[in-house]
């Protein structure tokens, strides 16, 4: 019994680093329509810079806080000086951003490869835990007090997302322009600044994902791919551009994987490929997706 | 600088211009020998120890195999053998290497071993150690300088059960490899008398959180962990395995692989006092040992790893087994190249730094011991090896039927 | 073409080539210009392997594999606007069906090359069938799916060595013309005669009325459907046979490296594919082959400079798709279009 | 004979009720307009009859052939071709290759895979036609997106034309035009071929009163009123819904 509880947590933790990818895809496509296969790649740069900022100062709690900045910025800038300017100039939100973000991906692996490997000589790094998280707790059995901290920061993003879109006035720009991008574009709002601030936002959540991934796994070239995946699965899961749906999509996947890990290991390679096919298959739009627009 | 020459050599062999190259100049005789090796992907730092050892051997040598210079020519294989598959080509067809060795990954060194094959043209593995490589897939054309999964971890686990190990869960990658070492452990705990009570392999590349694998590891109450995990699925396994406070009750055990020196500072301290089996570590005390940790330190300014002795093998018994082949031959590369590894298997390297190493009838390595070492705190307070134990080395898995 | 005297307009009636249609002049324009296009190709590909060396010819062998896959590929992205990101599992496919049935169970490779096609074809027109409902982002993570469940398979498969592969598999016996396709140049003419007619049918399929349906699908699928198309079995056939190339080009492969592991069918490979092809051009027939040519030339000196050289093709398919939208293909025909007098580039839009 | 026979259909989404009980009777070659508000519910009509929803009620018959919840490619298999009140286009193509596509939709030949389009002259020949008869015939090889907005809408009649159908569903054909381009549609419309059926949907009262015989007003989902335009032009009814508040300003573009 306890053994299925401490699962449960797991489960729980890995939910909730996959959301902190998710729910920045999952508001891009749904604002944007534009599937940002670069996430990987901001995810990336918020744990390598996160380990040159932990380098620098010592601090786990400083590189959480000043590395997310980076993607933060470079994804503001992304949107709004090169992916909006060619959606206006006709190319497709829907495919030609993906290819585009895709190439962008290769190309940071590429990048960080030459800067951190053959240039610095670095391959295997990682972030120290700060003091008290570095352990572990007695509640029942032993259980690492950092994967109690990526639960707890979890909920609260998810918690302060839903409060900004809910309750906030961006917030109900961000939402009419899911539903309708047109009425946004007719109410004056700069939507492109929205746009850009929205797709900045998303890739700081990914960087941070980044950073605690940073000090729980290990920080490594093939990182950004081996999380995009999951990620995606969510944001099919859930339905492209719902927040609830991303919320539970998190949770079905990262409970799939670790149960499946736990209970039944010969699926577990096949498990969330398996249901996401189903998905796509059978209810395309995701759990709590809109029905396409038009037909 | 090495690039510039390599796109020159390029150009002049691409297409076109192929007729001006042919006029090769035949005053210096020049054996060209290909390093072939995964330098990108996950085991580039191993590629990289093992090139620094091929460095430091061909210099001891002067540069010179029996009145041959050496000219090496170092391709990436990208841990991929779709890659590794091309770049053995170019190797073979267009640089005309007499030998190639150096690979770390086993995929790549079993893609190799069809090539080598079926070209005719020597290959010495440097890593690559699943057991088919000398077994399903031998060749004449094939040696491998490292080992086996199977002789290196069944020595392992029949250690751990005379030790006293009665119980252990086996954690490692579901693919060939991980799959290769579970059945070597299994092997010699087993018929020493020790029970693996779990066998928990976990999906390769796609795993992210252990939790779920050291929770069940847990429930066993077995007396230790023994794994096989490499590079970042290495650090983050045994990190989260101090994390859940198992460090005391249940250690995790393993070979060279998961406490790789490499990854020590991504492991931020938590490796300290873990102990594992290694075919080499700086820590011995041997005279080839330290003969060879002197050379190696001189040269780089830092001491030699497991990789750089494996590397270190690799390249001696590629320079010597050249070095004897062309003697055989009165002092000319033989034609029929199989003869290289011939005389290759029948060297007797009694001074590697592993300690003595001589080869079998399937052109593997077989070494004499096998070492138990810990890391602990060195003088200088840096994490070091300490050498606990000395015991006997195992044996390859049968299977190689060679024409 | 003559038809004049027939007063209905029933389409069946084929028209007598040797007659010039006023109406249907460029399209007869456009295929005397493929026509040349062809066989200036086809001559360089006999003349190459004569002037290089042997490595050289093994990067072309190389080169003609993936350009069909790519073409395979681009069936898809290309004419029916579609992405898959699972077409590596195709080519493993076609890969692993010939390793096994000529290695394992000892049968002649052309035998294991016709099943590997047929398999290939089979398994694909079935994961089109669940696939193709769906199109876009929705379309490129299913077929991401099922890519990487066949990759997981293979990986598991313990009689094909899982993820170490197999080696030491044959290439076709060519005794009865008296050649050994071991020797490099005697198999890459074999390829060459592969590529050369399944290109020639590829090109048959892309113009016949089923490939201008494609092409339909791709521009505006809601109108086709306003025409009165079934287009789900249109788009369930192209994959199938998209799928069918990549498995010809799997098959050939193995012959090529003698080797397979489940590498071959990671989704990177995939991603790969598509870099071929978007930087070769979309949309056009010879435009995936120029990347393939490109990619495999270029991943082959710029692997000599530096080991990072994805950083460089990410940042090439980037600047392709964001402002050289033809690709090669697309630059090459406009540079043409140049030194002709050309109205619209007729082979860049197909 | 009837050509058309729409008997009460019926369609809600969520609690609105969008069409209420709806019958139309459409005879061999009848020009037949519905025209009212918007909201009225006429989109949602057409896309019923068309295919592309299905109806919650009542049945939709295409010369006693029932087609009610069939799709809309076998709707139009069925010998009904609709066009589309926003340009549905294919831009990459020419004008040639569109009108072809929808010729060879209705040829046995779709399906052939083997032998190249081309040499199938029938259909270049027939797509030659269709654009002469929507004078398109000066464009007929350029590409569709370089075409006047007023060329896009009557390729978009020519594409439902070139399916060669027994009934012609028309939304909106005037929808967007200048009055030049509007008089060029009603004279291309008022020149189809007898036997073709036509229903238009059309908020342009120069358009309607130019091309079509008889009307049926629709309001809230509801017939208002249906006979001859005269009769509909009288209709004190339809006066005070529809037609006195608008006959002003007649032929404002409107969107649903």
């Amino acid at each position: 019994m306890t053994f299925f509880l401490f699962n449960l947590l797991n489960g729980l933790q890995l939910s909730m680093l996959i959301f902190l990818m998710a729910i920045g895809l999952t508001v891009i496509f749904g604002l944007m329509d534009i599937l940002n296969l670069a996430h990987g790649a901001f995810y990336m740069a918020g744990a390598y810079f996160g380990y040159v900022v932990f380098q620098g100062t010592g601090s786990f709690w400083i590189a959480l806080a000043v590395a997310p900045l980076l993607p933060l910025v470079l994804g503001f800038l992304l949107q709004y000086f090169v992916l909006q300017p060619l959606i206006d100039r006709g190319r497709s939100a829907h495919l030609d951003m993906a290819l585009l973000t895709f190439g962008l991906l290769f190309f940071t692996i590429g990048l960080i490869d030459l800067i951190f490997f053959e240039t610095l000589g670095l391959t295997f790094m990682s972030i120290d835990k700060p003091a008290g998280l570095g352990s572990y707790v007695d509640i029942g059995t032993f259980y690492p007090a950092y994967r109690l901290f990526i639960i707890a920061v979890g909920l609260i993003v998810a918690l302060i997302v839903w409060l900004i879109l809910e309750r906030t006035v961006v917030g109900a720009v961000v939402r009419a322009g899911v539903d309708d991008r047109e009425m946004v574009r007719a109410m004056g709002v700069n939507v492109y600044v929205v746009f850009a601030s929205v797709f900045a936002l998303g890739c700081g959540l990914a960087g941070l994902a980044g950073v605690i991934a940073g000090a729980e796994l290990s920080i490594n070239i093939s990182m950004g791919v081996q999380i995009l995946i999951p990620t995606l699965v969510v944001v099919v899961l859930g339905g492209l551009g719902s927040v609830k749906g991303c919320f539970f999509g998190s949770l079905i996947v990262g409970m799939t994987e670790t149960l499946s890990q736990a209970y039944v290991p010969a699926l577990a390679l096949f498990a969330t490929y398996l249901i996401l096919a189903a998905m796509l298959i059978f209810r395309p739009q995701g759990f709590f997706g809109r029905t396409p627009k038009s037909v | 600088m090495n690039a510039v020459r390599k796109i020159t050599s390029l150009l002049a062999g691409a297409g076109l211009l192929a007729a001006a190259s042919t006029s090769a100049l035949a005053q210096d005789k020049t054996v060209k020998v290909g390093l072939l090796s995964d330098f990108s992907g996950v085991f580039a730092q191993l590629a990289k120890d093992v090139e620094d050892s091929w460095m430091l051997a061909l210099e001891e040598r002067g540069g010179m195999v029996a009145g041959y210079k050496v000219e090496i020519i170092k391709e990436d294989s990208e841990n991929s053998p779709q890659v590794g598959v091309q770049k053995a080509n170019k190797l073979i067809k267009s640089d005309n290497v007499a030998i190639f060795g150096g690979v770390i990954s086993s995929g790549v060194g079993i893609a190799l071993a069809g090539v080598a094959d079926k070209e005719k043209t020597p290959f010495v593995a440097g890593f690559a150690i699943a057991d088919p490589l000398t077994g399903k897939f031998c060749s004449p054309y094939v040696a491998r300088t490292s080992f086996s999964a199977n002789a290196l971890q069944s020595a392992a686990g029949a250690y751990w059960a005379k030790q006293g190990v009665k119980t252990a869960v086996f954690m490692g990658p579901d693919y060939a490899a991980g799959q290769a070492m579970l059945a070597g452990f299994k092997n010699g705990f087993e018929a020493a008398g020790g029970k693996v009570v779990l066998e928990e392999l976990t999906p390769f590349k796609t795993t992210k959180d252990w939790g779920p694998s050291l929770l069940k590891a847990q429930q066993t109450g077995a007396d230790m962990i023994y794994t096989f995990y490499a590079g970042s699925e290495a650090v983050q396994v045994v990190k989260q395995h101090a994390a859940f406070g198992m460090q005391e009750k249940m250690p995790l055990r393993g070979a060279m692989w998961i406490y790789d020196e490499a990854l020590w500072d991504a492991m931020g301290g938590v490796q300290m006092n873990a102990i594992h089996v290694t075919n080499y570590t700086n820590a011995l005390d041997t005279e080839a040992s330290e003969k060879f940790e002197k050379a190696f330190s001189d040269k780089y300014g830092r001491l030699p790893v497991a990789s750089n002795a494996m590397g270190y093998t690799n390249a001696v018994a590629i320079f010597d087994g050249l070095a004897k082949a062309i003697e055989e031959n009165g002092g000319n590369l033989p034609e029929d190249k199989a003869k290289i590894i011939s005389a290759l298997a029948s060297l007797k390297l009694d001074n590697d730094p592993r300690g003595p190493v001589h080869f079998n009838k399937d052109n593997n390595a077989m070494q004499d011991n096998l070492y138990m070492v810990q890391i602990v705190e060195g003088p200088d307070g840096k994490p070091t090896h300490k050498v606990i134990d000395t015991f006997p080395y195992g044996e390859d898995l049968p299977g190689c039927n060679m024409k | 073409m003559e038809n004049t005297k027939d007063e209905s307009w029933h389409p069946l009636v084929e028209g007598d080539e040797s007659r010039h249609d006023p109406l249907d002049e460029v399209a007869n324009a456009d295929h005397r210009k493929f026509l040349i296009t062809a066989l200036i190709g086809l001559v360089v590909l006999i003349a190459l392997p004569f002037m290089v060396g042997d490595y050289y010819v093994s990067l072309l062998s190389e080169i003609l594999i993936f350009g069909l896959l790519v073409s395979g590929v681009n069936l898809l992205l290309g004419y029916t606007g579609l992405v898959s990101l699972g077409h590596a599992s195709f080519m493993g496919l076609g890969a692993y069906a010939t390793a096994v049935i000529a290695a394992l169970l000892g049968y002649p490779v052309w035998i294991a090359m016709l099943a590997s096609i047929l398999i290939s074809l089979l398994i694909a027109y079935g994961v089109g069938l669940l696939s193709v409902r769906t199109k876009g982002v929705q379309f490129l993570l299913i077929t991401l799916a099922f890519g990487q469940m066949f990759h997981a398979i293979a990986e598991k498969t313990r009689v094909t060595g899982g993820d170490d592969g197999m080696t030491n598999i044959p290439r076709i016996d060519l005794g009865f013309i008296g050649l050994d396709a071991d020797h490099d140049r005697v198999f890459y003419f074999f390829v060459l005669f592969c590529f050369v007619v399944a290109m020639a049918i590829l090109r048959r399929i892309v113009e016949s009325p089923f490939g201008r349906v494609l092409v339909g699908i791709r521009e505006n699928e809601k109108r086709m459907l306003a025409m009165g198309y079934s287009t789900f079995p249109y788009k369930a056939l192209a994959f199938g046979i998209s799928g069918m190339l990549a498995g010809l080009a799997g098959s050939l492969w193995v012959q090529h490296s003698f080797f397979v592991n489940p590498h071959i069918m990671t989704w990177e490979m995939s991603g790969e594919a598509l870099l071929m092809v978007i930087i070769g051009g979309s949309q056009s027939f010879f435009g995936p082959l120029l990347g393939a040519a490109f990619y495999v030339l270029a991943k082959d000196l710029l692997s000599e400079i530096t080991e990072a050289y994805l950083m460089f093709f990410g940042l090439i398919f980037v600047l392709v798709v964001a402002f050289f939208h033809g690709g090669l293909a697309g630059f090459a025909g406009k540079v043409s279009e140049r030194f002709t007098r050309g109205k619209s580039g007729g082979e860049e839009r197909q | 004979m009837t050509q058309l026979a729409v008997s009460n259909i019926s369609k809600s989404f969520g609690a609105l009720r969008v069409i209420d009980k709806f019958d139309l009777e459409l005879a061999v070659g009848e020009r037949h307009a519905v025209i009212g508000p918007n909201g009225a519910g006429k989109t949602t009509l057409f896309n019923m009859i068309s295919g592309w929803i299905p109806p919650d009620t009542g049945r939709i018959e295409v010369e006693g052939l029932d087609i009610t919840g069939r799709s809309p490619q076998s709707v139009t298999q069925a010998g009904l071709a609709r066009s589309f009140q926003k340009n549905t286009l294919f831009d990459g193509l020419t004008v040639a290759e569109s009108l072809r596509l929808a010729v060879q939709a209705h040829s046995p030949v779709r399906f052939n895979f083997m032998q190249p389009a081309r040499k199938f002259g029938g259909l270049q020949q027939r797509a030659h036609e269709i654009a002469r008869q929507m004078e398109l015939e000066s464009v007929f090889h350029r590409d569709v997106k370089t075409l006047s907005y007023g060329q896009k809408r009557q390729l978009e009649v020519g594409l439902a034309l070139a399916c060669s159908p027994k009934i012609l569903l028309l939304d909106e054909p005037a929808a967007g035009t200048s009055p030049a381009e509007r008089a060029t549609l009603v004279r291309l419309l008022t020149t189809l071929p007898d036997d073709v059926t036509l229903l238009l949907v059309e908020h342009d009262m120069d358009v309607v009163f130019g091309v079509c015989s008889r009307i049926t007003v629709l309001n809230y989902g509801r017939v208002v009123a249906s006979g001859t335009p005269d009769e509909v032009r009288r209709d004190p009814e339809v006066r005070a819904a529809y037609l006195g508040e608008s006959a002003g300003h007649a032929g404002e573009a409107g969107k649903s």
